[in-house]
């Protein structure tokens, strides 16, 4: 599912109100990874609940595979995951994963069983634990669990490996590298982790303090798995860090 | 010298009860203040409230019916005294609709005969009289609301006869009225009522309070349009005039018997009393009674 | 984001539609079963009789909202400072549910005459009886609402060993609003109701004297009239505490799916 | 992390002696003010009225129990439907709302022998007041309850693109078991009540009607040995929903500060 | 306020129980900045929970400057950050900040202004706003803001930066030590993030997978600020990750 932004723009109503994004333009080909960075505050979280349908689009256009967000998400191609866990507390860790079975796109059946998905994320422990019982790290363990079940065309996904600790974060790697190989999805990945994003993403979209604008779009055009101390790695790198570091230095609210 | 107090309430709703005419007649011709009396005229909602005012001196005069003025007294044993009878017959009546054919009580067996609340006596009096026994009808309780019997769903239905017969009639429903005091049932009316403790220390402020209310029914049988006006005036616009007048004038047909005859207005003999108490002793409706103690007349301005 | 307006013109009109719907279906019902008037008055005809008695409906309606009013803040005071009470000193709630239960179940007609002796025939024993019988679903929500605060800020506030009565006021309180609107809403209705219930046994005014007059007379279109004027009060305070509850509540607007 | 006992040994002990002191100053005020049977009874006498009468009680009891029961689960159904139906399509609120409150207005007593001449002198009008008087803070709790949804839960079912109806089973319904509890516990003795005020002059048999003839015997004795029953009938239902709303509401826990 | 951890145990009551700590020891001298690090769910935030006087001790010791967490959180000078933001959403952003000054130890005064505090952490723009208002990252800022304010002798940190970006992260880190080197406080800072823990700590405290044991205790004898490619910083680096490679390993539930 191809993703197309042009001239995209979010203000919040308010006293005063909040420019979040301020015509953001740019394509993501049908089954790209693209990761996203930029500072915080600066509208990656708006940009992904625009794609979800959870913000009506008030400039500009957002098109998922020729689509409006509503359209696309009707037929439930669009899978989101939250930048908080959002689990639901009466329910047991399997039946959270469960829960989200029933909202497949028509005619899939699931890619993996709710026992398979706890275990890829290494949840199989907990499968009758209430989310109270888990730590931060687990929960967001849950939420994506939860995400991959969904077999989608597009996966919206709001720093899913924040709470998570580098050697979780490099098996997770694996994991979803492996499910998005299969399935091909379209992927933007919002992340503040550079080496994530380069670990992982075929783009890197480097956004602006708020109100975000686009200023670096780096193709990572290195075969994966990409040790982070080959040459070319450390080039891409460096030049992250570098439009990063230019990008958020005058900012006085880090947005 | 500034006028003395006295709280009246009325038993019930402001309507034309005679007793409760007396008292507003009194109270807009002045006759309160030509006593220099201050009345203070309050309204129960009729379940006894008055009489636990009564009892703690809060209220000094209220109205009740005699025989449950004998129950009272008998439990919870308040210490009330009739200071003036005047319904020398009783109110209560048992009505059917003419449409249902019952002609005597003899008639009423096998149907149902609804009462308010609890059965009155008069009503087991009633049907001894006509050799009726409580297993040859139906009872059943349905509450005070004359529709259950319009709508058919009680043969017979306990009445004021002042109050519910013209209701009725005003809905277009023809009547058979059985009253018991035809049959032989003892039965007396409201009277003025106070307690013992009011009764001994402020005798004489009482006896202006009834002189007033006295001349108040006096001066509205007398003066039927303008009492009934009266009456509206307490009675609300919810109230029909046409209504109050037929109370008004059930009620004055009570008001005289051969012992206010004798006597004069609101007279009240042992005899009266004691016939009543033994048909409340009889139907169990008093463990004990001191009729002796249940009133006076000492305060009536005949004996003044 | 703003709160849902409570009264957008959709609603508006939809409500509009329902109501008269009822009160058009309610009138032919009425006229093609012949309905008696002393059984069920149609509301044309309740209509009228308000419009003709306006000066004597406004007069009870006066008076009987005004001790609904006071009634229902002493009643809110009450269930609120009880509740208080059991969040602050959790140990007494057994003790003192079972007494507000045995009040709860008190009759008022039971106790009318006590009151009446003790604070004579005038409105405050109206106004106590309103307050017994709004205090209960205050006492219960408000209850429920300061002690299901989300557990994570009741961390934060243990952490930084905040006495109780700081958690309370800072914490508890602000949380348990939407409880306290919703508590509101039952009370209020009932706060008319408990006036006029105080009034029906022997008041010298108001809505529950004139309609316990209509209802002994059997003149049920006053009756009903009263009636109407009480719903029509009690749906404006209704919308008058969701007004309220939208901007107090603001930080979590209700939304739908 | 378990629920926390509803009646912890602490808390038993607190509420006896709590009742038990207020009984102890109502016992002594009785007496030191000389206070009359016919006004109010000593609970001494009360309850020696009680035990003294115990089958007359046991019978009225069951029955009105059995009415109220009865009552309050048709009054919970239909709160919750109505509340149901306004979550799932919210335009219908201020009509449904009028109406609700329109119902609410009307005094049982007054409708109380309409009920009784089209469902006869049984038990079906009772049920059917105590529903009528129970519905209303139902629907108002639950109706919060169910508008009150986690925003980021919300957030999800939306991107989901779950139905509404889906949302309501899987989402705002379970959120709203709080709300539903406390809705619950407002019900419980309020459909007492509505029984009790059914059977006040229309049963022949039950609480209410025992009630009533007590009182106006003025036989108070017998009139608070039913409020005794009420009351601690209430109290026992009351510390029930406590107990499930443990149980069912187990992710959250109400914490002490 | 030194801290003193001995044979520390912890086990979560429910079928069936979860053992998060286990006999765990280590001492912290005053004023030292600890970092602690360990794979998801391995009991990092329980422990502090415990030193926050959270939950209470079952097994084994904790003193705080020689005193149960209960006695020194009673003195107000222990500052706890949770794992997620817990802002109060009827406050604006300030006047969150403000409400934590009602809870400064006896007799201290507030260190910084409100204002001071938010301008420290990127939010002056925000003072006004509401919590809702806020994204992720702004969100955690505003909570490390209200941290800051308690002038506190022992800071217990979790993951305080997660949900931050790289720039805004270094921005704070140089605020947080100017902080922590005028005030001294000793410090648990939990973290995920390996070179972050280096830049910042004395020490760093590596904890195995659930229930949580210590598997390396590693000075940091660096002079700061840091710089990472510098050969010392690398060498620590390694040292982490090994241990961390090997401590996670095995285990099937990422804990
Ligand atoms: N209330 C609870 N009931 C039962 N188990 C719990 C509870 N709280 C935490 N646990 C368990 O204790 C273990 C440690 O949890 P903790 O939150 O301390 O982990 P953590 O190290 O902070 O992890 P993360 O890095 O993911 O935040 C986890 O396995 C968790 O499932
Ligand atoms: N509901 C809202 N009302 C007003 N402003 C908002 C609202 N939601 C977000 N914003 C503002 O929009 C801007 C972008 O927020 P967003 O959540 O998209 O940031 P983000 O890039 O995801 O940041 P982070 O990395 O911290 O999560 C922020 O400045 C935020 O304050
Ligand atoms: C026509 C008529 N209507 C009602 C009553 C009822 N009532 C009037 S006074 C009272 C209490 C005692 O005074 C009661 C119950 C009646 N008697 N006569
Ligand atoms: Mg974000
Ligand atoms: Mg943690």
């Amino acid at each position: 599912m191809h993703l197309e932004i042009e001239q995209l723009s979010h203000t919040f109503a308010g006293r005063p109100p909040r420019a979040a994004l301020a015509e953001l333009s740019f394509a993501v080909p049908s089954g790209q990874f693209t990761a996203v960075i930029g500072p915080s505050g600066c509208g990656k979280s708006t940009l992904l609940r625009l794609a979800a349908g959870l913000l009506p689009v008030q400039e500009g256009s957002l098109r998922l595979g020729g689509q409006t967000p509503a359209q696309a998400g009707a037929q439930r191609r669009v899978a989101w995951m939250a930048q908080s866990p959002a689990l639901l507390p009466w329910r047991t860790v399997r039946d959270n994963v469960l829960l989200a079975l029933r909202f497949l796109p028509a005619g899939h059946a699931a890619r993996l069983s709710a026992d398979e998905a706890l275990a890829r994320v290494g949840l199989s422990d907990s499968a009758n634990a209430y989310p109270f019982m888990l730590s931060g790290g687990m929960q967001q363990r849950l939420a994506l669990a939860r995400t991959l079940m969904l077999d989608a065309g597009l996966w919206l996904m709001d720093e899913p490996f924040a709470a998570l600790d580098e050697l979780t974060r490099e098996r997770l790697t694996h994991e979803l590298l492996d499910l998005w190989q299969a399935q091909r999805p379209t992927v933007l990945w919002v992340t503040h982790h550079i080496q994530e994003a380069l670990r992982l993403a075929d783009r890197v979209v480097v956004l602006s303090p708020r109100p975000a604008r686009l200023i670096l779009d780096l193709p990572v055009d290195l075969p994966r798995p990409r040790p982070e101390s080959s040459p070319a790695f450390q080039a891409l790198l460096s030049r992250l860090r570098a439009a990063l570091g230019l990008a958020a230095a005058p900012a006085e609210e880090g947005a | 010298a500034a006028p003395d107090t006295l709280t009246f309430m009325a038993g019930y709703k402001p309507q034309a009860n005679l007793p409760f005419v007396g008292v507003y007649v009194a109270q807009e011709k002045g006759f309160f203040a030509e006593e220099n009396l201050q009345v203070d005229i309050q309204h129960s909602a009729g379940q006894g409230q008055h009489l636990q005012l009564v009892a703690a001196g809060e209220v000094q005069v209220t109205t009740q019916d005699a025989g449950i003025l004998l129950q009272r007294r008998s439990s919870p044993g308040l210490p009330l005294v009739s200071i003036a009878l005047i319904g020398q017959r009783g109110q209560q009546a048992f009505a059917a609709l003419q449409s249902s054919g019952l002609k005597t009580p003899q008639d009423w067996v096998g149907r149902t005969v609804g009462y308010k609340g609890s059965p009155p006596p008069e009503l087991f009096a009633l049907m001894a009289a006509n050799n009726l026994s409580q297993d040859d009808v139906q009872l059943v309780n349905v509450g005070f609301d004359p529709r259950i019997l319009s709508e058919g769903k009680v043969d017979v239905y306990p009445v004021f006869k002042s109050n519910e017969p013209d209701m009725l009639r005003s809905w277009g429903y023809e009547l058979t009225l059985w009253d018991p005091a035809d049959y032989g049932v003892p039965s007396l009316g409201l009277t003025y009522v106070t307690s013992q403790e009011t009764l001994d220390t402020q005798p004489e402020k009482l006896a202006r309070f009834l002189r007033a209310a006295l001349k108040g029914i006096d001066y509205a049988s007398q003066n039927l349009d303008e009492a009934v006006e009266i009456v509206m005036k307490y009675a609300g616009e919810q109230a029909d005039p046409q209504h109050q007048r037929f109370m008004l004038e059930t009620e004055l047909a009570d008001y005289r018997s051969p012992v206010t005859e004798a006597h004069g207005a609101g007279w009240q003999t042992e005899e009266q009393w004691s016939a009543l108490a033994e048909m409340l002793l009889k139907y169990e409706l008093v463990k004990e009674v001191n009729v002796a103690g249940a009133f006076t007349n000492a305060l009536l301005p005949q004996n003044k | 984001m703003k709160p849902r307006a409570v009264w957008n013109p959709r609603d508006l009109l939809s409500a509009g539609v329902i109501v008269l719907t009822f009160f058009l279906l309610w009138e032919l019902g009425v006229r093609l079963l012949d309905m008696p008037v002393y059984l069920l008055p149609a509301p044309s005809r309740v209509i009228l009789t308000l419009f003709q008695n306006t000066s004597l409906y406004a007069q009870a309606t006066a008076l009987t909202l005004g001790e609904a009013l006071v009634g229902l803040v002493l009643g809110l005071s009450a269930g609120f400072l009880l509740a208080s009470v059991l969040v602050l000193r959790p140990g007494l709630e057994g003790g003192v549910m079972t007494l507000a239960i045995l009040v709860k179940s008190t009759p008022m007609v039971a106790i009318a005459p006590l009151l009446t002796l003790w604070m004579g025939f005038g409105v405050l024993p109206k106004i106590v009886i309103t307050a017994l019988m709004t205090f209960f679903p205050v006492l219960v929500n408000i209850l429920t609402g300061l002690q299901r605060t989300d557990p994570a800020l009741l961390d934060l506030f243990r952490a930084w060993h905040a006495s109780r009565w700081e958690t309370f006021i800072f914490l508890r309180l602000p949380s348990s609003l939407p409880y306290l609107f919703a508590a509101l809403k039952i009370s209020a209705p009932l706060a008319l109701i408990g006036a006029v219930v105080a009034e029906w046994t022997g008041a010298s005014g108001g809505l529950g004297r004139t309609m316990w007059l209509a209802y002994t007379n059997l003149n049920l279109p006053y009756l009903f009239a009263a009636i109407f004027i009480l719903a029509a009060v009690g749906m404006f305070l209704y919308q008058f505490l969701a007004w309220l509850e939208a901007r107090a509540v603001f930080w979590q607007v209700p939304r739908q799916d």
